[in-house]
């Protein structure tokens, strides 16, 4: 106990940032844990990375519209195709590499979506208190209770196809309640602490207030917060599209998954379903990792509710 | 022969910078039925010794040498069977109030009754709750709230559960670890009493550990005071309080006075900080701190000097 | 009466939320381009049978109207017909119920008691392989994409190694034969459970796990365990009843937290094993456009979700005596 | 682990082992013919049910009067005993029904036919209405005589009315009667609950297992039975059939594989075939079909009220790429609307758009037709050294910038060809400079968009079972039907079609009307109000070893005349 409350005060205290960084990275390669969930990570940012690099060489390694003119039907790793095609010869390697990028992107902006709007929620909750912070938690309660998959797979099925941003602002405006509570009850402790007091006293505005004194101290639990969301989109976005409802124009995993198993492939063509599956597997496994990690770093105490998803 | 004794006892705690020795060369005697205080500052080593006694040092900390005797047995590298055996029915512990000493969720009485049957097996589940009953009266608690829950608790009745828990197997020893801080001054003066009270009736041995050089004084007819790992002063209540010897003693004394006065400056011993104790200095552990400092105190460590048969010092010039 | 007083405020939120979802999915769904009359593509469906056919179904009333006529049914406990079946709604949500209900409540269960089983242990041999091993093993599993791990599944163990039967719920062999008793007919719906309930079960006790897991080591820091340690208790002895009781607290509130999301992976789950379940029913409903019946569904999921809230936080204020209300 | 808990646990790995081989022996008792079905049947109401699985039930049951033989050369009686006799007026016919029992063994008589037709007439039952509003008069002259007559002479009257289920009136009569009281009688009669139908088919329902199986035992009443009809000996010889449902078809091929069902009713995609074909008890079936995939216009606006434009389009669509690739070759290019397999009505002489060019020959192709038309390029997609080139910046001939446009097609859950063919015709239209893009819409919200609101530039939707009979021609593009919720979703107005098409559904010599028919192929062939892309093949696998007997026809085996025929091996 007395570890956690030490450590939160070295993160408002800016004069210990330093060394607080140097040490929380030091304990956070010390883990096994963060270290493969880093390793990993980095693999697959290489992969996305690397996704530029297949259209350029040879059009018909472009993911989406490139087809091999020799190939018109799945077939296994060759020379030319070192996963393999997929069944209109298209290559999938190229197509696991986008999908790479299209996680990252589709993963990354979601997470940070979702805790841009928890944690504004959270702060105006905490800091306004009676009812802004009643209704405000209210609305929380009741988005919380939806299955985030059902309601965007009913509204991507209800409005038609759905386009990848638009899929991932459903995503972010159905991921933030469990943020915004933990931001809501970080930001009623600091509410009471002598800065923010003194801060109120100087005639403060509560812009102010909340976004220079509250916020830099809420970071570090949104930002440990947003790689737990990383891996919620990227699933939910994976398997919405497995179910068909993903954007068409877009290849990501999920997709690939959908093309192997709609198009009849699924037990026949092992190179093509496994590797979105590992991969899909591999990259949540690699953000949730981080998030632990940077949870033991960050603070033991702070866990309970952001993991359970 | 001494009930509880340490020689030259060193405990180090490993750490990702190296070892650190958090209580170096430390001896000391306890009598039966005696009472001896431990005073220093947080981090002086006092509690880690407290919990070597009850072998219950945390993964990465363990005793480095030297010898910690309990009733001529040595508790060093003793099998952690024995050990288990020993603790509560021979050595008990009052924790400080503040802390969740109790299980929230099992009911305070339940929690002695466990701590009575398991080392007394033969004691019936009844005969353990009237003893329970019969303890809770001893430390003036009212036996009905036995079944209550430690949060119905307040501050006070929680420090007086603990002590009856302590109790609970008739201990030789009592290792009290700052049992009254954070209770507000006229329940720590109750439970002071009550402590006192129990040593006597009980005839049990109590290690107290305090910052709080009164508190100790109240309670323990011997003293030794700690800085840094070290014993750097130890005698009994009086020559301590009366002849203090070494500069951080006299601060300590100092520093309680001025409380008491309520007037005068910092004393000038408490500038600075604690030494690190991954890498010793070659001098005197107190040498940045004190005012009397010389360059003899820089180079060498100082040694113990007798002031009388119970009083020693471990400085080079100790004044009075 | 503070706990009766308790459970009433929690109620009322509950209906007022109930309702707000109430309404949303009634706008929804009606603000929804694509009604079921035009999904059907056949040249004899001329454009006034189809015209007939919108009138039948109500669904050419103003949207007012249609919305008391809603709420009115609601209140008397009617979902309407199903566009897609022309039978009850509630007719069909009691015959999925109890199959989801099984499937998930077992699920869930038994991955609670591994889970906190399991984490316990680990919990107590931190930073030893074990440890380390059974912790990225309940990662891995925790982040299994689980429709490609149902297939998987599927693939090995009904079809490859063929222990188990590929999907469904009960055989159509076993359950047409007229000797068949009960105790067969049992263990074949055990039998065909057992790969959607490992399914799910891999998926979610890798969370309690770690909830468990994380739970214990910050109650292994708590005093009343040095205080136990101690008391001279036995490792075993301070596991179990002082650590893990305590610890398993916090697990208590993550499975309710976490339930609208396992509510998707149960809906995987049933839609990949074709079990015959709601969350399937509403993956169903919602593609074919049957609005009364995906309402009815999704309604019933949020209440579900709604009601076990506030039965884990009961739950929680009994084991926890600090919690009274 | 204690001794116990080993104990324990090995306990109930032997009860999963006994559990799984004890199931394995039950289910080889008896020998019923196992089904799968890709989705639980809506309903068992014969009305209401217009999905293929409740239709699949329901075929068992259900009899019309007459239907087409496997070589689908002509009509059989079927529950009528001989063919329709049409009086001199050309508008009075009577059939004779054959001694038929209802599975309960009540006798099937005309005043059954003549309730049937009544109640499609009086309730409007849509999907039926439509094919019975021409008839005038429904009378039952006796026991097994019925007489239609209608108010003119109609086409298709024997191909398209008399092919409808006859329901028996003990089952149906109170229920129409109560429902007639409603408000809503339409509703009341979709809406009753059908638990055992009475039919007089080969099969009767046994049970129907919600969410699980549907489990059918053989007719003794089958009137068929024994009989010879379309030269072929009716049974059933199966005892049972047990209708399993598998929601996948990925899951539905392992249980192929594995012996669990003998046959998977529903279409499965050519990806499967390759794996399928190394088991040697699995045969596959690949069968012509009576379907049409097209992409259509809406021709109520620009860009694509510009019939050189479509064409122009007709030419960048390569439709073998589509078929070789997307159909993996199981399929086939279409040109008319009308299938090549439909050979007494199909016209062959039609224009085929870009056919045997290459990508840089078709864009030069469309490059001419569209400069010829009026419009012009800021980059033209061939460069004036006669080099194809990415075009951009397409003007209409009245010089305005071509918006972007959209082509609809159902999601990629719904059929995956089609929305991948949408992704293809979208980069083939760009290299033209066309800026079109493909949207999957969800199949409810784009029949919306295209029928209802006509709300569109292009879309790609398909016809699954096309009658043999081509009055659909008519529906399609006869102006009468470009309204709300009208199947002319084109938008195509054609004074000279409409002419043609009102005279084709009238003429009663066959001969005559094919040529009105060939005509009408013609024009569509030259406006592309639709462009037809292709014919898909009906892909089904069975296993061989336990049933034999499959009648392969037109959409497939899974047909009544199989399951009058399908025989347990030896």
């Amino acid at each position: 106990m007395k570890t956690g409350n030490e450590q939160r005060d070295t993160l408002a205290a800016p004069a210990g940032r330093r060394d607080w960084l140097a040490g929380g990275w030091a304990l956070f390669w010390e883990n096994p844990i963060g270290k493969i969930g880093l390793i990993l990570m980095a693999c697959f940012a290489l992969m996305a990375a690397a996704s530029f690099v297949p259209p350029l060489l040879d059009p018909m390694y472009h993911p989406m519209h490139g087809v091999d003119p020799e190939i018109s039907h799945a077939t296994g790793p060759s020379a030319a195709h070192w996963l393999g095609t997929d069944f209109i010869g298209r290559d999938i390697l190229s197509q696991l590499l986008a999908g790479a990028r299209i996680a990252f992107m589709v993963g990354l902006s979601a997470a940070f979506m979702s805790i841009f709007f928890g944690t504004l929620i959270g702060m105006i909750s905490g800091y306004a208190g009676r009812f802004v912070d009643t209704l405000l938690m209210r609305i929380a309660d009741m988005v919380m209770v939806m299955p985030t998959l059902l309601v965007v797979l009913i509204l991507s099925s209800l409005f038609g196809q759905l386009r990848i941003w638009t899929i991932v602002l459903l995503i972010a405006l159905f991921r933030w309640p469990g943020v915004s509570r933990v931001i809501r009850a970080q930001t009623l402790t600091l509410k009471h602490r002598p800065f923010i007091e003194a801060a109120r006293v100087t005639g403060a505005s509560h812009l102010r207030i909340i976004f220079r004194h509250i916020f830099p101290n809420v970071l570090p639990l949104a930002l440990l917060y947003m790689t737990f969301r990383v891996t919620s989109a990227i699933i939910i976005e994976a398997a919405l599209a497995f179910l068909g409802f993903g954007d068409p124009g877009t290849v990501s995993w999920g997709m690939m998954l959908q093309w192997v198993w709609k198009t009849g492939h699924m037990f026949q063509a092992p190179y093509w379903l496994l590797p979105p599956g590992i991969c899909i597997s591999l990259l949540t496994l690699s953000f949730y990792m981080l998030g632990r990690a940077m949870e033991e770093v960050l603070d033991p105490r702070l866990r309970k509710e952001g993991e359970s998803e | 022969m001494a009930l509880l004794e340490a020689e030259h006892l060193s405990i180090g705690y490993r750490t990702r910078n190296g070892l650190l020795r958090a209580v170096e060369d430390v001896s000391f005697s306890l009598e039966l039925g005696g009472s001896l205080g431990f005073v220093g500052e947080s981090g002086c080593g006092k509690t880690t010794i407290g919990m070597a006694l009850m072998g219950l040092l945390p993964a990465n900390g363990s005793i480095v040498s030297g010898a910690l005797r309990f009733k001529g047995q040595n508790l060093v590298g003793i099998s952690d069977e024995r050990l288990r055996k020993l603790r509560w029915k021979e050595i008990a512990m009052i924790f400080q109030a503040a802390m969740n000493a109790l299980n929230p969720i099992q009911r305070v009485g339940d929690q002695i009754v466990e701590a009575i049957r398991l080392h007394e097996p033969e004691v019936s589940a009844a005969q353990a709750a009237e003893r329970v009953r019969s303890l809770f009266s001893l430390v003036d608690l009212d036996p009905e709230r036995s079944r209550d829950y430690p949060h119905q608790y307040s501050g006070g009745m929680k420090q007086r559960a603990i002590i009856a828990m302590a109790l609970a197997c008739r201990p030789d020893v009592i290792i009290a670890d700052e049992p009254t801080t954070a209770l507000d001054v006229i329940v720590q003066a109750q439970i002071l009493a009550e402590i006192r009270r129990v040593q006597k009736e009980m005839d049990v041995a109590v290690l107290f550990i305090s910052h709080d050089i009164a508190v100790v004084a109240e309670v323990c007819r011997h003293i030794a005071v700690m800085y840094a790992g070290q014993i750097v002063e130890q005698g009994t209540r009086e020559e301590v309080f009366e002849t203090p010897a070494h500069p951080y003693t006299q601060a300590l004394l100092d520093a309680y006075l001025t409380i008491e006065e309520e007037d005068a400056a910092l004393p000038q011993a408490m500038k600075g900080e604690t030494p690190n104790l991954i890498v010793p200095q070659k001098g005197c552990r107190f040498y940045d701190r004190c005012p009397h400092a010389d360059a003899q105190c820089r180079q060498e460590p100082p040694t113990w000097i007798s002031l009388s048969p119970t009083h020693k010092v471990l400085c080079y010039g100790p004044r009075s | 009466m503070e706990i009766r007083r308790y459970i009433l405020g929690r109620l009322f939120q509950i209906t007022l939320i109930f309702f707000v979802i109430l309404t949303v999915l009634f706008l929804l769904f009606r603000l929804a381009p694509g009604d079921p009359v035009s999904r059907m593509v056949d040249p004899n469906m001329t454009p006034e049978d189809a015209q007939r056919l919108i009138e039948q179904l109500g669904l050419d009333l103003p949207m007012w109207q249609q919305y008391l006529i809603y709420l009115k049914n609601f209140l008397k406990g009617r979902f309407g017909i199903s566009f897609h079946y022309g039978q009850p709604v509630s007719e069909i949500i009691l015959n999925r119920l109890p199959n989801t209900i099984l499937l998930f409540t077992s699920s869930i269960v038994l991955a609670a008691f591994v889970g906190v089983f399991l984490g316990k242990i680990v919990s107590w041999k931190k930073g030893e392989r074990i440890d380390t091993w059974v912790t990225i093993g309940a990662l891995v599993c925790h982040t299994l994409f689980l429709p490609w791990l149902a297939l998987i599944i599927i693939w090995v163990f009904a079809y490859w190694i063929g222990w188990f039967p590929l999907t469904g719920m009960i055989s159509a062999e076993i359950w047409t034969d007229p000797s068949a008793g009960l105790l067969r007919k049992g263990l074949d719906i055990a039998h065909h459970m057992a790969l959607p309930l490992t399914t799910l079960f891999l998926i979610h006790f890798g969370s309690y796990l770690l909830v468990m897991r994380s739970s214990m080591l910050d109650t292994l820091r708590e005093d009343y365990i040095l205080t136990a340690r101690a008391k001279g208790l036995d490792e075993a002895t301070i596991r179990n009843r002082h650590a893990a009781p305590n610890a398993a607290l916090p697990v208590i509130t993550s499975v309710g937290l976490s339930l609208a999301f396992s509510i998707n992976g149960g809906a995987l789950t049933e839609t990949v094993f074709t079990w015959p379940g709601l969350g399937r029913e509403l993956v169903f409903a919602v593609s074919n456009n049957d609005y009364p019946l995906a309402q009815a569904s999704f309604l019933l999921i949020a209440a579900v979700v709604l009601t076990a809230n506030l039965v884990v936080d009961l739950i929680y204020a009994y084991l926890d005596p600090r919690i009274r209300y | 682990m204690t001794v116990g808990n080993r104990t324990r646990a090995a306990l109930l790995l032997l009860c999963a082992a006994v559990l799984a081989c004890a199931s394995a022996a039950w289910a080889k008792s008896r020998h019923p013919l196992r089904i799968g079905l890709g989705e639980e049947p809506r309903t068992l109401n014969v009305w209401m049910a217009s999905d293929a699985n409740s239709n699949n039930i329901l075929s068992q049951i259900y009899q019309p009067l007459y239907r087409h033989t496997p070589e689908e050369t002509e009509m059989v009686p079927w529950l009528a005993a001989g063919p329709p006799e049409m009086e001199a007026d050309g508008v009075t016919y009577q059939v004779r029904l054959r001694p038929a029992r209802w599975s309960d063994g009540s006798a099937f008589t005309a005043a059954d036919v003549a309730f049937t037709c009544r109640l499609i007439k009086e309730f409007k039952i849509p999907r039926h209405y439509s094919r019975w509003k021409f008839v005038d008069r429904i009378e039952a002259v006796d026991d097994r005589t019925v007489r239609f007559v209608l108010k003119e002479p109609m086409a298709i009257f024997l191909t398209r009315s008399l092919t409808i289920p006859i329901v028996s009136e003990k089952e149906w009569r109170e229920v129409a009667d109560a429902a007639k009281k409603q408000k809503k009688p339409l509703a009341t009669l979709f809406n009753h609950t059908v638990e055992r139908p009475l039919g007089t088919g080969p099969f009767v329902l046994e049970k129907w297992h919600k969410g699980a199986f549907l489990h059918m035992k053989k007719n003794d009443w089958f009137f068929g039975q024994g009989l010879r009809i379309g030269g072929r000996l009716l049974g059933p010889f199966v005892g049972e059939i047990l209708f399993k449902i598998y929601g996948t078809s990925d899951v539905a091929m392992l249980a192929l594989k594995k012996g669990a069902i003998d046959m998977y009713w529903q279409g499965i995609q050519p990806g499967y075939i390759e794996n399928l074909e190394q088991h040697p008890e699995i045969r596959i079936f690949s069968s012509e079909r009576s379907a049409l995939y097209y992409l259509g216009f809406n021709l109520r606006r620009p860009p694509f009220d510009d019939p050189a434009l479509r064409r122009a389009a007709a030419v960048l669509v390569d439709k073998s790429f589509i078929i070789e690739r997307v159909l993996q070759g199981y399929g086939s290019r279409m040109d008319s609307i009308l299938p090549a397999g439909n050979e007494f009505w199909y016209n062959p002489n039609l224009t085929e758009y870009g056919e045997g060019l290459n990508r840089e020959q078709r864009i030069r192709a469309v490059h001419r037709i569209l400069k010829e038309a009026g419009y012009r390029w800021t980059r033209p997609p061939v460069d004036d050294a006669g080099k194809v080139q990415p075009a951009a910046g397409l003007r209409l001939p009245d010089g305005s910038l071509m918006e972007p446009l959209t082509i609809l097609t159902p999601p990629a859950d719904y059929d995956p060809h089609r929305a991948i063919s949408g992704l293809l015709i979208q980069q083939w239209l760009r290299q033209a400079g066309i800026p079109a893009s493909a949207r999957p819409m969800s199949f409810g919200a784009l029949l919306q968009q295209v029928k209802a609101r006509h709300d569109f530039d292009a879309f790609i939707l398909g016809y699954g079972r096309l009658s043999l009979d081509p009055d659909y021609l008519r529906i399609f593009f006869h102006s009468e039907f470009d309204r709300e919720r009208g199947w002319n979703m084109s938008g195509y107005h054609n004074p000279e079609f409409d002419q043609i098409a009102e005279a084709s559904e009238k003429t009663m010599d066959l001969e005559a009307r094919r040529l009105l028919i060939y005509k009408m192929q013609e024009i569509i062939a030259r406006d592309v109000p639709y462009l037809p892309i292709y014919l898909p093949r009906e892909i089904e696998a069975v296993r061989t070893d336990r049933f034999a007997g499959w009648v392969q026809m037109l959409e497939g085996i899974g047909n009544i005349w199989s399951f009058c025929q399908l025989s347990p091996v030896n």
